[in-house]
């Protein structure tokens, strides 16, 4: 299995890893209304949870543990919890924005913790080395690529379902109350502040989740993996796809995630090369321009939440 | 933009009948942006000699560029689509060693694609490759950090300097070379002040050159890029470090000098890996000027051709565009006793006679002769440079033999 | 020591500038405006550019590395970037506002950041750039303390300019306009006020002081297009530790980040420093949401 | 009809276009009268005067005051039209001072005449003079009603629109209220009023509109509604004790 083919299957084991991104912040965003400005803060909490604790042992360093990959990518999402905890606990009982700010910070912080703290996460350097689970079974890396794209699909589709029914349960609905009228649903008697931080913390956990799955496949992890512009094209592939809609996400994150490398090769395919220094800010700018343009035009996204809910459309 | 589409439409028209690509992922954009259009552009060049010289196998070579973004992930799918879609059977770059290690892992090595870097200077693909990782697919053409450490504090040993501060870039190829230098300076019994770290890109580096000013040092090693290196050399002078500078490899560049000023720089000792004399460095420099109308004066330049004029050779000798078969015909065209080739239109229809004819050659590039070790790595000579009447220029150079007896002495 | 603590003040005193356009805006547009920075990215290279167009017609003024060019370079930039800030919000903030999720308008303040550096990379490329290439030596002043004489005016135009700002705010009926639609948006209409106008003076006010901030920023480091980025956090945490909507507030606040950047390398690693705001922050946000200075009323508190 | 100085016709309301709370009601206020607009919690009081001050977007229906069309006037256009209209809530501003208070209330007015009218204004309300560079915040609620009702005169408005102008006061407090306004009445302004202290709003009001699931129910001379059996025990029963 060659060409196009090969491509594919790597293109859709990062799609999809994504896709898992994308619906944990559906469940902040989409459902409950919270804006998480440092998604690939927690990407990368999870990530280098997962790397430290599978990873060989190296000379003078912090973890090396070696444990089994699943082991590894649940502690992964652990930590992402914890650090979704934090930032939780110290902001979601003030306005709204404070917690855009917040990740936003923290997700600086972690990527300072990931570029400066050597001992746990190998610094500039990064982590090497990292063993891909059950890469011996396979006879060859297109084969090995193959079962890794069934293992994440699986995973997205275990996340996706188990997701579905989060928010058509009695917590989903609340998680909508809260987002809807916050008055309202704290006369029902539910603290809106607890859901939220619920909402909050479960979403970044499936974030670091994925990081986690990221790592098994790439096989090394560094800083320069969770630059901010993630960030963006996590939002652009939620936004597109439509906020409050599960398989949006998951069409979201696909689709953005083919324009982009698609646009990348177009720019390479069709920019002299002394303009191919402007190519990546274009790229940019077009994500930049998809994000408003859809707020502003479609704000469902392609496959959006169905309208049930009240809009307080005020004067301004 | 509209201008620039039908130029790039034009030369793939242009193309003859028969076609083979090769691959670079290279910082467009991102931190290292600053540098790496110019990367691309010495690719490029080795790429419009070679088929100004009748191309590979008498097919025209097509040099397909894409943006890492100085970012693996972005690396990656871009290796990932050269290596697939493009069928290159070489992958040039990257330029990070942070980008350049995943693309070797998850993309090159498991397709059996050559991948030759300008760039990267992180010992861990010495470790790698060593370890059976590499599959002795990848390659390298600026040496480790180790020699160039060795040298810098020989130099600055020479120069008296009892006590120096280091500020570096925290990247790998920072951390990488500020460890090395500090075991050397130790181990020729001079003293390292402090060793302060500074991330990139920010827009001033001045609580880290407080840092450094603390230990009162008589002289700093500054490890940086460019722009940044400029912003830390103007903080440093600004604040009343002393100039009493050595600088590494990456800022030989003059847009360092110029952004300094040549007048603070006087003092200023600076090592680079390109040999400056020669034949084949001559050749290179000319033709780079009359292209670009300027000196190749910045980092990665003189590599990034070699990378590329390396690949081309080992196509040619190889016969067909397969990265197996170049892996293996890298080898045939850089150590051995052929004939020797040099950079340029000429030199490299002379190499593709010489191929033809069946007879051996050995390609000495724009950073001079070049052998990989088993490894991938190469040994090179180095330049010490400085700056004089507002230019850079070479003050000294340490052959190999020079460079192998400064390490021997530290490994005594 | 000495020195770190002069560095503080100098750096703190531009992010108090940024932080005062953005607790503004803040408190009278009623949204967190990531895009508030880039506005400041915007001004530093728009005064790049009018410098540029404009040529060197004047020796650089006394001991500092500039001359009027520079000042005519700042209210130019000034000016684009107003009817930068106009032309967003009349593009993307107002349409979206009243969506039925208020964080929208903030989600898309994101973009809008995004989108303005890039542009910004776009027509001035990604390396660095100096207003003026001649290196400035830093005097000594005192024993361990040296001060650039570029430094010492950014500290006096800071002064200045958040003087005559308080001026206004209190003063004028402009000042006080904006100060009612900051506690009371409908109070204010009804008392007569068009709040558009209102509103389109505050992005004008704050997208001045922001450009201000950007060419200050930019005369004693280096132009960058991710400078403003780069500020976007001491900014937020300055503009939360003085209490959200106090211009007071937002200079005490920018120099307490300032100072705490600046000293945090006596106890951990520079390449920390960047962390040290976000710290600040989430003890505030723990310890007292509304900010040393905020009124109940623009209380984090909901 | 179009004698009235004030004329709301059918106007259909709402916070949003396509949920009206509001649905085409009408009423109209002369020259010097003073109006109540009572009705159980939920009839829609506030929502019809905010809609008829400006404050929420009127679907349909027509406001005019002295003839002339204000339907579409956006909300800060309604003191330049000699309206002014003082909501229930958060009716200052506590963080600016009682000085700043009145000059907010004069924006409509050239700076001069603003100041005039200012001064006016303390003339009128003695009580607000010692307060004059105090923030609102100090005041009792009975002072910030005052201070509400100062501001809103500033512009000299034909007519004064109050929600619930005695919300929140003692007894004592709420007759000195009423009787101010009774006294504006007397000066040549008219006043709307929506009260839940139906009794004693009705006790000093000309006419009454009781408005029930944002219709009109009943109208008439507030001395005859008062004795109206039906107005009596669904809205004064227990001397307008809230539902």
């Amino acid at each position: 299995m060659t060409g196009f083919a090969a491509y594919l299957v790597f293109f859709l084991i990062i799609a999809l890893t994504y896709s898992i991104v994308v619906m944990g912040l559906n469940l902040q965003w989409g459902f409950t209304g919270l804006f998480n400005a440092g998604v690939v803060g927690f990407f990368a909490v999870g990530a280098y949870g997962t790397a430290v604790l599978i990873g060989p042992e190296r000379a003078g360093a912090i973890g090396g543990f070696g444990l089994p990959f699943p082991i590894g990518v649940l502690g992964g999402a652990a930590l992402a919890a914890l650090a979704a905890l934090i930032v939780g606990l110290a902001t979601l009982r003030l306005r709204e924005e404070y917690l855009a700010i917040a990740t936003f910070g923290i997700a600086i912080s972690i990527q300072l913790i990931a570029l400066n703290f050597e001992a746990l996460t190998g610094g500039a350097m990064g982590l090497i080395s990292l063993p891909r689970p059950m890469l011996d079974v396979f006879s060859s890396p297109a084969h090995y690529n193959l079962f890794y794209l069934g293992v994440v699909a699986i995973l997205a589709l275990v996340v996706y379902l188990a997701l579905e029914r989060a928010v058509t349960s009695p917590w989903g609905r609340v998680l909508k109350a809260v987002r809807e009228d916050e008055t309202a649903a704290r006369s029902l008697g539910k603290n809106p502040v607890l859901i939220r931080l619920q909402s909050f913390v479960l979403g970044c956990t499936l974030i670091g989740f994925a990081g986690g799955l990221y790592v098994g496949f790439i096989g090394y992890v560094s800083p320069l993996d969770f630059l901010p512009i993630l960030t963006f094209q996590i939002w652009a592939m939620l936004i597109v796809g439509g906020s409050g809609n599960n398989r949006g996400a998951i069409a979201g994150a696909i689709g953005v995630w083919g324009l982009w490398t698609m646009s990348g090769l177009l720019i390479s395919q069709v920019l002299p090369v002394q303009f191919q220094s402007q190519g990546g800010a274009i790229q940019v700018i077009l994500i930049g321009l998809l994000i408003v343009l859809t707020l502003l035009f479609r704000p469902r996204g392609l496959i959006g939440e169905r309208e049930t809910v009240s809009k307080h459309a005020g004067p301004r | 933009m509209v201008a620039g589409l039908q130029v790039g439409t034009a030369t793939t028209a242009s193309a003859q009948d028969c076609q083979v690509s090769i691959g670079a992922v290279l910082s467009i954009t991102g931190s290292m942006a600053a540098i790496g259009s110019a990367i691309g552009d010495a690719g490029q060049l080795a790429v419009d000699q070679f088929n100004e010289a009748g191309g590979v196998n008498g097919c025209q070579i097509r040099y397909v560029l894409r943006d890492d973004q100085g970012s693996p992930n972005v690396g990656v799918d871009a290796a990932k689509t050269l290596v697939e879609i493009e069928n290159v059977p070489v992958v040039l770059g990257a330029i990070q060693s942070g980008v350049s290690l995943p693309v070797l892992t998850s993309v090159t090595v498991p397709a059996k694609v050559t991948q030759i870097s300008c760039c990267s200077s992180a010992p861990s693909f010495t470790d790698l490759a060593a370890s059976g990782g590499t599959d002795g697919y990848w390659f390298r053409t600026l040496p480790t950090d180790r020699p160039q450490a060795v040298v810098m504090a020989n130099i600055a040993r020479e120069k008296g300097y009892k006590n120096i501060a280091v500020i570096y870039v925290n990247s790998d190829y920072g951390v990488s070379l500020s460890r090395q230098f500090k075991a050397a300076t130790e181990a020729l019994g001079g003293q390292v002040a402090s060793m302060t770290a500074y991330n990139q890109e920010q827009a001033s580096y001045r609580a880290e050159v407080n840092s450094a000013l603390q230990g009162e040092p008589d002289a700093l090693f500054l490890i940086a890029f460019p722009a940044d290196g400029a912003t830390a050399a103007r903080e440093w002078i600004s604040f009343g470090g002393t100039q009493n500078m050595l600088l590494s490899n990456a800022l030989r560049a003059d847009e360092f000098v110029d952004a300094v000023g040549a007048q603070y720089l006087s003092n200023a000792v600076g090592i680079d890996n390109a040999q400056v004399e020669g034949p084949s460095v001559d050749a290179f420099n000319t033709a780079w000027s009359a292209k670009f109308g300027s000196a190749p004066n910045g980092p990665g330049l003189h590599t990034m051709y070699d990378a590329a004029a390396v690949a081309l050779l080992a196509m040619e000798q190889g016969g067909e565009a397969n990265g197996t078969v170049v892996r293996d015909s890298i080898r045939l065209i850089t150590g051995g006793e052929g004939e020797v080739v040099n950079p340029g239109v000429e030199g490299f229809k002379r190499a593709k006679e010489l191929i033809a004819q069946g007879k051996p050659v050995r390609y000495v590039g724009a950073t001079g002769p070049i052998t990989f070790d088993a490894n991938g790595d190469v040994t090179g000579p180095y330049l010490i440079w400085g700056v004089k009447d507002d230019a850079l220029t070479t003050l000294d150079t340490w052959d190999s033999a020079r460079v192998d007896a400064a390490i021997a002495e530290i490994d005594g | 020591m000495l020195q770190a603590l002069a560095d503080g003040i100098l750096t703190g005193s531009i992010i108090a500038l940024g932080a005062i356009g953005l607790t503004l805006t803040m408190g009278i547009l009623r949204f967190a405006n990531f895009a508030h920075a880039e506005m400041i990215t915007w001004g530093a290279y728009m005064a790049l550019g009018a410098l540029a167009l404009m040529g060197p017609f004047m020796a650089p003024l006394g001991a500092l590395s500039f001359g009027l060019p520079l000042i005519i370079a700042m209210v130019i930039a000034a000016v684009l970037t107003s009817l930068l800030a106009l032309m967003i919000d009349h593009l993307v903030f107002r349409p979206l506002h009243g969506r039925p999720n208020d964080m929208t308008i903030v989600f898309s303040s994101f973009g809008v950041s995004l989108l303005v550096r890039m542009v910004v990379l776009l027509i001035f490329g990604g390396s660095a750039q100096y207003y003026s290439n001649t290196l400035q030596i830093a005097v000594p002043v005192a024993p361990g303390l040296r001060i650039l004489p570029d430094q010492l005016f950014v500290l006096g135009f800071t002064i200045v300019t958040v003087i005559s700002l308080h001026f206004f705010l209190q003063r004028t009926r402009l000042g006080l306009a904006m100060r009612a639609l900051a506690e009371n948006p409908t109070l204010a209409r009804v008392n007569g006020i068009d709040t558009r106008v209102v509103i389109r003076w505050t992005w004008v006010i704050g997208a001045s002081l922001a450009a201000v901030a950007g060419v200050l920023y930019g005369l004693t480091v280096q132009l960058r297009p991710e400078i403003g980025f780069h500020l976007l956090l001491p900014l937020f945490a300055a503009v939360i530790i003085g209490g959200v909507g106090n211009v007071f507030g937002a200079v005490v606040g920018g120099l307490i980040v300032g100072l705490a950047e600046s000293l945090s390398v006596f106890i951990i690693p520079p390449s920390y420093k960047l962390a040290v705001p976000f710290i600040i922050l989430l003890i505030v946000l723990y310890v007292r949401p509304t900010g040393i200075f905020g009124s109940a009323h623009h209380a984090g508190a909901k | 009809m179009s004698g009235h100085l004030f004329q709301a016709n059918n106007v259909v309301a709402g916070y949003r276009p396509d949920l009206p709370i509001i649905h085409g009601v009408s009423m109209h206020v002369d020259a010097a009268e003073m109006v109540t607009i009572i009705g159980p919690n939920g009839a829609g009081k506030s929502t019809m005067i905010k809609a008829i001050a400006g404050v929420l977007p009127i679907s349909s229906g027509s406001v005019t005051l002295a003839g002339k069309d204000i339907t579409r006037l956006p909300t800060h256009g309604m003191a330049a039209a000699s309206i002014a209209y003082v909501p229930q809530t958060d009716n200052v501003f506590t963080t600016l001072t009682i000085n700043e208070n009145l000059l907010l209330g004069a924006s409509s007015l050239p700076k001069a005449k603003a100041l005039e009218q200012v001064g006016k204004a303390y003339d009128k309300f003695p009580a607000l003079k010692q307060y004059r560079d105090k923030k609102a915040k100090v005041l009792s609620g009975g002072q910030r009603q005052m201070l509400a009702v100062a501001r809103a005169l500033l512009t000299d408005p034909h007519l004064i629109m109050l929600d619930e102008p005695s919300a929140g006061l003692s007894p004592l407090m709420v007759s000195d209220v009423f009787a101010r306004l009774r006294e504006l009445v007397e000066s040549g302004v008219s006043v709307l009023m929506v009260e839940q202290n139906a009794k004693a709003a009705m006790a000093v009001s000309h006419r009454t509109y009781v408005l029930a699931e944002g219709r009109n129910r009943v109208e008439g001379v507030s001395s005859a509604l008062a004795q109206d059996p039906e107005v009596i025990a669904i809205y004064l029963g227990a001397g307008g004790r809230k539902r």
